[in-house]
């Protein structure tokens, strides 16, 4: 394969900005997606701001209400699509490949591919505040609302095309850490003794990629619809618009479970490391995330209860979203049959896993309430639904992500944050994060709808409401002392050495941060909790103190890791140009004329074409120069 | 923990967990996830079936024995993918290229018999995307699958190519015809369902509202 | 990696490059009959009037027929590891059950 | 046993103390969107569950919550703490925590089962029914002519409906889809384009209402509100005949003058003056006004006509139609008329200050 001749020669950077664009790593690709949603994390943090800020005291007027309803179509979107999937992305990228004992994943540059790919699809969205176009329908586009007639503009179509975008970055992701975890696990670790956050990774990716190519279809249609004027949406040609809510939700339920499980995941890990004993019944917790999985099919009209399916259908969705309750509480359980009885440390990691067990308890709880349909007609819209996806999403899925981070940041970057500093930043989360959704409850039963952008005073809804703004700013602040933190120990903390926790899983066996090949002899796996075990059993043997990994940076030399290469960002920026491209392919005028817009057009197949050759080149180009046949396992 | 020395030769597949090739789970996965894509386009289509206001109908557009013989012909592309691949694995390049070259001349078929068929729908069905549900869930369903063998030939084009290379396909690496076999036999499953659930029970007078037609 | 593994691995690896037990090439013709019969005797059923509603699980057993031949023998799921069928059949499985629970809430079996 | 210091007590005190302030303060049910204060059969027994499920949920939070802190209290790790049993799992322990939420679970589905058919199927199919239209952003309402079954009368932001009576809810869009919601008297219901949703609401107190719609349905969702005045049924009748009636024509000249401005500067493309048409007849783009002045608000709820005795007061009505009409734009940004009307799209249309008055004076004569 090496005749064929490259456009591009091999890149050659160690260091600068072109090792990172060239970057086949997954441990720096994780750290691209980790800073990356970071940033779109507080993006999205600020356009919630400016939502609080402008609800803060009835009847204010500092933002127009088409700006507020891009303000929160922004926010969801950004905070589901662009924060919490790849943040999970990070951890699945760094944690997983260390946990099962590899030396990357298993399609190396389809993984860089996946990440420059949800940077375009980012970067789409994210566009249109600065041309002024930025989607406007929610982040569930129900039609009609999001039908041309409703929604001329382009702002529909740069969400459609965006999570389009990401849609392809999620799935080729999703693929190769399925590949990855099934195939690429140290000997001896068999399925059942994977740790649980690489189990829930699976689970994840399994359910992404089945619940994905559901969402392409509706917005295919929708585009379809929008672009070319075709009937799917279209209530005058009989169209029914409940269609596109339950191929929403059809997506959009497993979604949720996308969203919480790698976070579950997270805590399922760090909590036995923190009391010292191993999860409690490990084969019942991974067996609920399978069923809470698999059950999250069967639930998703309990977001459509007040549609008019009927009473047989809402009764069927009742009954099981609430039987999704039980493998929910029996994770929850499971926890503190861990904690029971251990040598409980509170360390940073330790309070952001207890924050999200106590906050996801109360966001459980009231999502159970939703299950009960005729109840839920009185809250369905209100913000005691809002109050209910933040427990969940934000004192669920964040302090999860937030507890992942301080956990793995000794890992990841060979430092150790400032504890005190982490410690602050946790009470001020905690406290903001009761302060601030706490009251929406209040305002919820209290009638207060959601997305409106300004309300009257005298409903009762104003003094929970500022209680809530103020909530929201000591969130800020607590993030402020996150980021100061976190840029800080990352070049000054001090040194954290390889297994600062006393850890259970193999990540900790090696030093940090671990070496380009992370395992100098991959290890075999005999336990569950296999470095726990190992270092009884040395401890056992004989005692000298435990010296993780024992490598020195000589020992890598013989290992042959894949090679960098430049075709995986080409193939995610012709997708980028294709994408902006085909958000204006048709203009659409007031009396639904449609015309071709070539100037699109043309971008649109420059973009396509640059894909398509990218992929071309890199389907021929060996993972190892200059090993003739040495690399086509990896395609 | 015990640290096992494993040896990697370059050139071998490193030992995987499974015994399975990356490439090979990869693409039985999308597979599973292609489903979902044409599961959802099914969907849509049988939801709103019978459910158009007015233009044509299947029963107006569809001419069962045309498409038949589409459906047979790409039934025999599945055939002679696999011959070629039962050929490759058993040395004889000649022969695989015989068939994989009949393959994907049984596909362009197959899309020259849709593209026949979507033109006549047009012109004299007055059927079109934008005409009703029909309309918009048919053209849409099949394009995609239709989009989906073009992309199969295209796939096996560069393979048959890439044969007369010296060493580019050898019986000892037929995983890269194995993929590509895959996904053609895919794509002719996906259109047994399409054939039987939207031509047939398109056309078939027993459904409400099929055979009131408010077409011509 | 512990003995049975091993011999496992060497085992799957073997049956994967060599394809040993795998179908020969007149298997594949004869599969290709089946699916030419079963397809004719689809159209042909399809004009026989008499069998009215009876013809909607007549004509679905016949494509589920074909497909299962095609995966089975073209696609060597009869005969590869069974994650592959896993992945394939949840899929399919999930599909299947989207297809159905729409249809049913679109008030299709009422009609 | 747990042996708490004196400051964990405090503090967990005063927490629980504080939670319970603001529990109680937090369901204020004299609110007018309170869901707390259910006013109707639907809304009672939609209370009636979440009261259960409400328990329920206060029963595990405090178990597993308490539960939590026990541990982290019980549990902390202590110098010289020895490595803990490494407990793997309990089969007894796990096998009860699955089956008590699943038993406390089929004891809510029941109730939650038995209420959703109650509230789907509606106990009277004969009683009053009226028709539930929405419209970016306001709500219209048809009611059944009571003397002419091919005619119905057609008003706009004002529900009426007699007290202690089952009424019959159909539920339609003329454009998005938007959501039916009276916090007191019934849970919502969503309001689908082509779609025939129905409910029924009855009300047990006769009074003034708030509703409001609940989906979003673009940049004036906000501003789509309706109000529901439940009258006796004597009084629900008088005034469906009132509304059946035209407005009576005042001969005053600035009216007249007002009356031609309404017929000339394009109003009527939008809005009709004739309460009583066809049973399914379109309705215009803009709300009905044939009895406008007499309505509680104007604009979907943007403007409250009502004075301090909670009576239609005509000085604040000419008020606030003036504001609404010199720029609706501000008053209600982005809505229809702002956009549509040639008055507010071309300044060479633009009303002057005199047929202002004049519109004005009209409007407020239409009772």
């Amino acid at each position: 394969m090496t005749t064929i001749p490259l456009a591009i020669p091999r890149p050659v950077h160690p260091t600068g900005i072109w090792s990172w664009i060239t970057t086949i790593d997954h441990k720096r690709i994780g750290i691209l997606y980790g800073v990356t949603a970071f940033l779109m994390f507080f993006s999205g943090g600020i356009e919630a701001l400016l939502i609080r800020i402008q609800l803060a005291r009835p009847e204010q007027n500092l933002i127009t209400p088409e700006i507020f309803n891009q303000l929160f179509t922004m926010h969801a979107t950004t905070m589901i699509f662009l924060g919490v999937m790849p943040l999970s992305a990070a951890f699945f990228n760094f944690v997983v490949p260390l946990q099962i004992g590899a030396r990357d994943v298993a399609f190396p540059r389809l993984n860089a591919f996946s990440y420059w790919t949800f940077l375009g699809g980012a970067l789409i969205l994210k566009m249109s505040w600065l041309t002024g176009s930025a989607p406007n329908g929610g982040w569930f586009g129900y039609s009609p609302l999001t039908g041309i007639t409703y929604n001329p503009g382009h702002g529909i179509d740069v969400w459609i095309l965006s999570l389009q975008v990401l849609g392809i970055a999620s799935l080729a992701a999703s693929f190769n850490f399925i590949v990855t975890i099934l195939n690429m696990r140290a000997p001896g670790m068999g399925l059942m003794r994977m740790p649980l956050f690489t189990w829930m990774t699976l689970v994840t990716a399994i359910l992404l990629v089945l619940a994905f190519p559901v969402i392409t279809v509706a917005l295919i249609e929708l585009f379809f619809d929008r672009a070319f004027g075709m009937n799917f949406f279209n209530v005058a040609a009989g169209a029914n618009a409940v269609l596109w809510q339950h191929l929403f939700w059809v997506f959009g339920h497993p979604e949720v479970y996308i969203l919480i499980l790698p976070a579950m995941g997270i805590v399922s890990d760090i909590i036995p490391v923190f009391s010292r004993k191993p999860l409690f019944g490990y084969g019942t917790v991974v067996l609920a995330g399978v069923i809470i999985a698999f059950m999250g099919w069967m639930v998703w009209s309990h977001h459509m209860f007040t549609v008019g399916l009927g009473p047989v259908a809402n009764s069927v969705f009742a009954v099981t979203t609430m039987m999704i309750a039980v493998p929910t509480g029996i994770k929850v359980f499971n926890w503190m049959g861990t904690m029971w009885g251990g040598s409980l440390s509170f360390k940073t990691p330790m309070l952001f896993a207890l924050g999200f067990v106590t906050m996801f308890v109360i966001g459980g709880i009231s999502g159970v309430m939703h299950a009960i349909a005729p109840s839920d007609a009185q809250q369905q819209d209100t913000y005691f639904i809002v109050a209910h996806i933040h427990y969940v999403l934000f004192g669920g899925a964040i302090f999860a992500i937030l507890a992942g981070v301080y956990y793995w940041f000794p890992k990841l970057t060979g430092r150790m944050y400032d504890e005190k500093q982490g410690q602050m930043h946790f009470w001020l989360m905690f406290i903001g994060q009761n302060i601030t959704f706490f009251p929406m409850h209040f305002t919820g039963l209290n009638g207060m709808p959601r997305r409106i952008y300004s309300y009257y005073g005298g409903l009762g809804w104003d003094f929970w409401n500022l209680v809530s703004t103020l909530g929201a700013l000591i969130l800020a602040v607590g993030f402020l002392i996150f980021i100061y933190n976190m840029a800080k120990s990352w070049r000054k903390g001090e040194v954290a050495g390889s297994d600062p926790w006393d850890g259970r899983t193999l990540e900790w066996s090696i030093p940090s941060p671990p070496p380009e090949y992370n395992f100098v002899e991959i290890p075999h796996v005999e336990d569950r909790d296999d470095w726990w075990e190992e270092k009884q059993r040395r401890r056992e043997r004989r005692a000298v103190p435990v010296v993780a990994g024992g490598s020195d940076a000589d020992e890598g030399h013989d290992i042959h890791l894949p090679q960098p290469s430049y075709w995986p960002f080409f193939v995610s920026l012709g997708l980028f140009i294709g994408g902006m491209g085909l958000i204006y392919l048709m203009n659409v005028d007031a009396d639904g004329i449609r015309t071709l817009n070539w100037a699109a057009l043309t971008v649109t197949v420059a973009g396509l074409f640059m894909g398509v050759v990218s992929v071309y080149r890199w389907s021929f180009e060996p993972v190892n120069d200059p090993e003739p046949d040495g690399g086509h396992a990896a395609h | 923990m015990a640290n096992a020395t494993a040896a990697v030769t370059h050139g071998e597949h490193e030992p995987t967990t499974t015994g399975l090739d990356h490439r090979k789970l990869l693409m039985w996965a999308f597979l599973g996830s292609d489903c979902m894509f044409f599961g959802t386009l099914i969907a849509t289509y049988l939801v709103y079936k019978n459910k158009s206001i007015e233009g044509a109908l299947p029963i107006d557009v569809f001419d069962i024995p045309v498409t038949s013989v589409s459906t047979f012909v790409l039934l025999m592309s599945s055939m002679s993918m696999v011959m070629a691949y039962a050929w490759l694995t058993r040395g004889n390049l000649k022969a695989f290229r015989i068939w994989l070259a009949s393959t994907a001349i049984m596909g362009a078929t197959f899309l020259a018999f849709q593209m026949f068929e979507f033109r006549d729908f047009a012109v004299h069905g007055q059927l079109t995307p934008r005409t009703n549900l029909f309309g918009s869930t048919f053209f849409t369903l099949t394009g995609f699958h239709g989009a989906h063998v073009t992309l199969g030939v295209v796939w096996l084009l560069s393979i048959l190519f890439h044969s007369f290379r010296k060493g580019g396909v050898t019986p000892e690496k037929n995983l890269d015809v194995d993929l590509a076999a895959l996904y053609w036999h895919f794509v002719d499953i996906v259109w047994i369902v399409i054939f039987t659930v939207v031509y047939l029970f398109g056309v078939f007078e027993g459904f409400p509202g099929a055979a009131v037609s408010t077409g011509h | 990696m512990s003995q049975q593994e091993e011999t496992r691995v060497e085992e799957s690896q073997d049956a994967h490059s060599v394809h040993t037990g795998h179908p020969t090439p007149a298997t594949y013709f004869k599969v290709a009959m089946a699916l030419s019969i079963l397809t004719a005797i689809e159209v042909g059923i399809f004009y026989i009037t008499a069998l009215s509603y009876a013809i909607i699980p007549i004509l679905a057993i016949l494509s589920i027929g074909k497909f299962a031949l095609v995966v089975m023998y073209y696609m060597h799921l009869k005969f590869d590891h069974p994650i592959f069928s896993g992945m394939f059949f949840f899929g399919m499985f999930v599909a299947t059950g989207v297809i159905f629970a729409l249809m049913a809430l679109f008030s299709w079996f009422l009609i | 046993m747990l042996r708490l210091s004196p400051r964990y007590r405090y503090l967990i005190a005063l927490a629980m103390v504080g939670m319970l302030a603001a529990l109680l303060f937090g369901c204020t049910p004299n609110d007018p969107h309170s869901t707390f204060d259910a006013r109707g059969p639907v809304a009672q027994s939609q209370l009636n569950l979440f009261w259960i499920i409400l328990a329920a949920g206060a029963i595990v939070f405090v178990l597993v919550e308490g539960a939590i802190i026990y541990s982290i209290i019980k549990f902390r790790r202590r110098r010289n703490d020895e490595i803990p049993e490494q407990v793997e799992g309990n089969s007894t322990v796990e096998f009860a925590w699955t089956a008590g939420p699943t038993a406390l679970l089929v004891l809510v589905a029941i109730p939650t089962i038995i209420t959703t058919f109650d509230n789907q199927v509606s106990p009277d199919q004969n009683a009053l029914t009226v028709d539930v239209v929405g419209h970016q952003w306001w709500f219209e309402f048809r009611y059944r002519h009571p003397d002419d079954p091919e005619k119905e009368i057609r008003f706009a932001n004002d529900l009426h409906i007699p007290v202690d009576e089952v009424v019959n809810v159909n539920l339609g869009s003329e454009d998005v889809i938007h959501s039916f919601w009276i916090p007191k008297i019934a849970g919502k219901v969503d309001m689908i384009p082509g779609g025939g949703n129905t409910m029924w609401i009855q009300a047990d107190q006769t009074g003034f209402y708030y509703g409001q719609c609940l989906e979003f349905c673009g940049v004036q969702h906000a501003n789509m509100r309706f109000r529901v005045i439940v009258h006796s049924e004597e009084d629900f009748d008088a005034w469906l005949r009132s509304e059946a009636e035209p407005a009576i024509d005042s001969p005053d000249p600035l009216v007249q003058e007002g009356k031609r401005v309404f017929l000339t500067a394009g109003c009527t493309a939008c809005h009709q003056t004739q309460s009583v048409v066809n049973v399914g007849q379109v309705s215009l783009q803009g709300p009905n006004l044939t009895h406008v002045a007499s309505r509680t608000n104007i604009a979907g709820g943007v403007f409250d006509n009502r004075g301090e005795d909670g009576e239609v007061n005509d000085a604040i009505f000419q008020r606030n139609i003036r504001t609404w009409l010199e720029d609706p734009e501000k008053a209600k940004t982005g809505n229809v008329m702002a956009r549509e009307a040639p008055s507010y799209m071309n300044p060479e249309d633009a009303l002057s200050e005199a047929e202002l008055s004049a519109l004005v004076a009209y409007l407020s004569s239409l009772k």
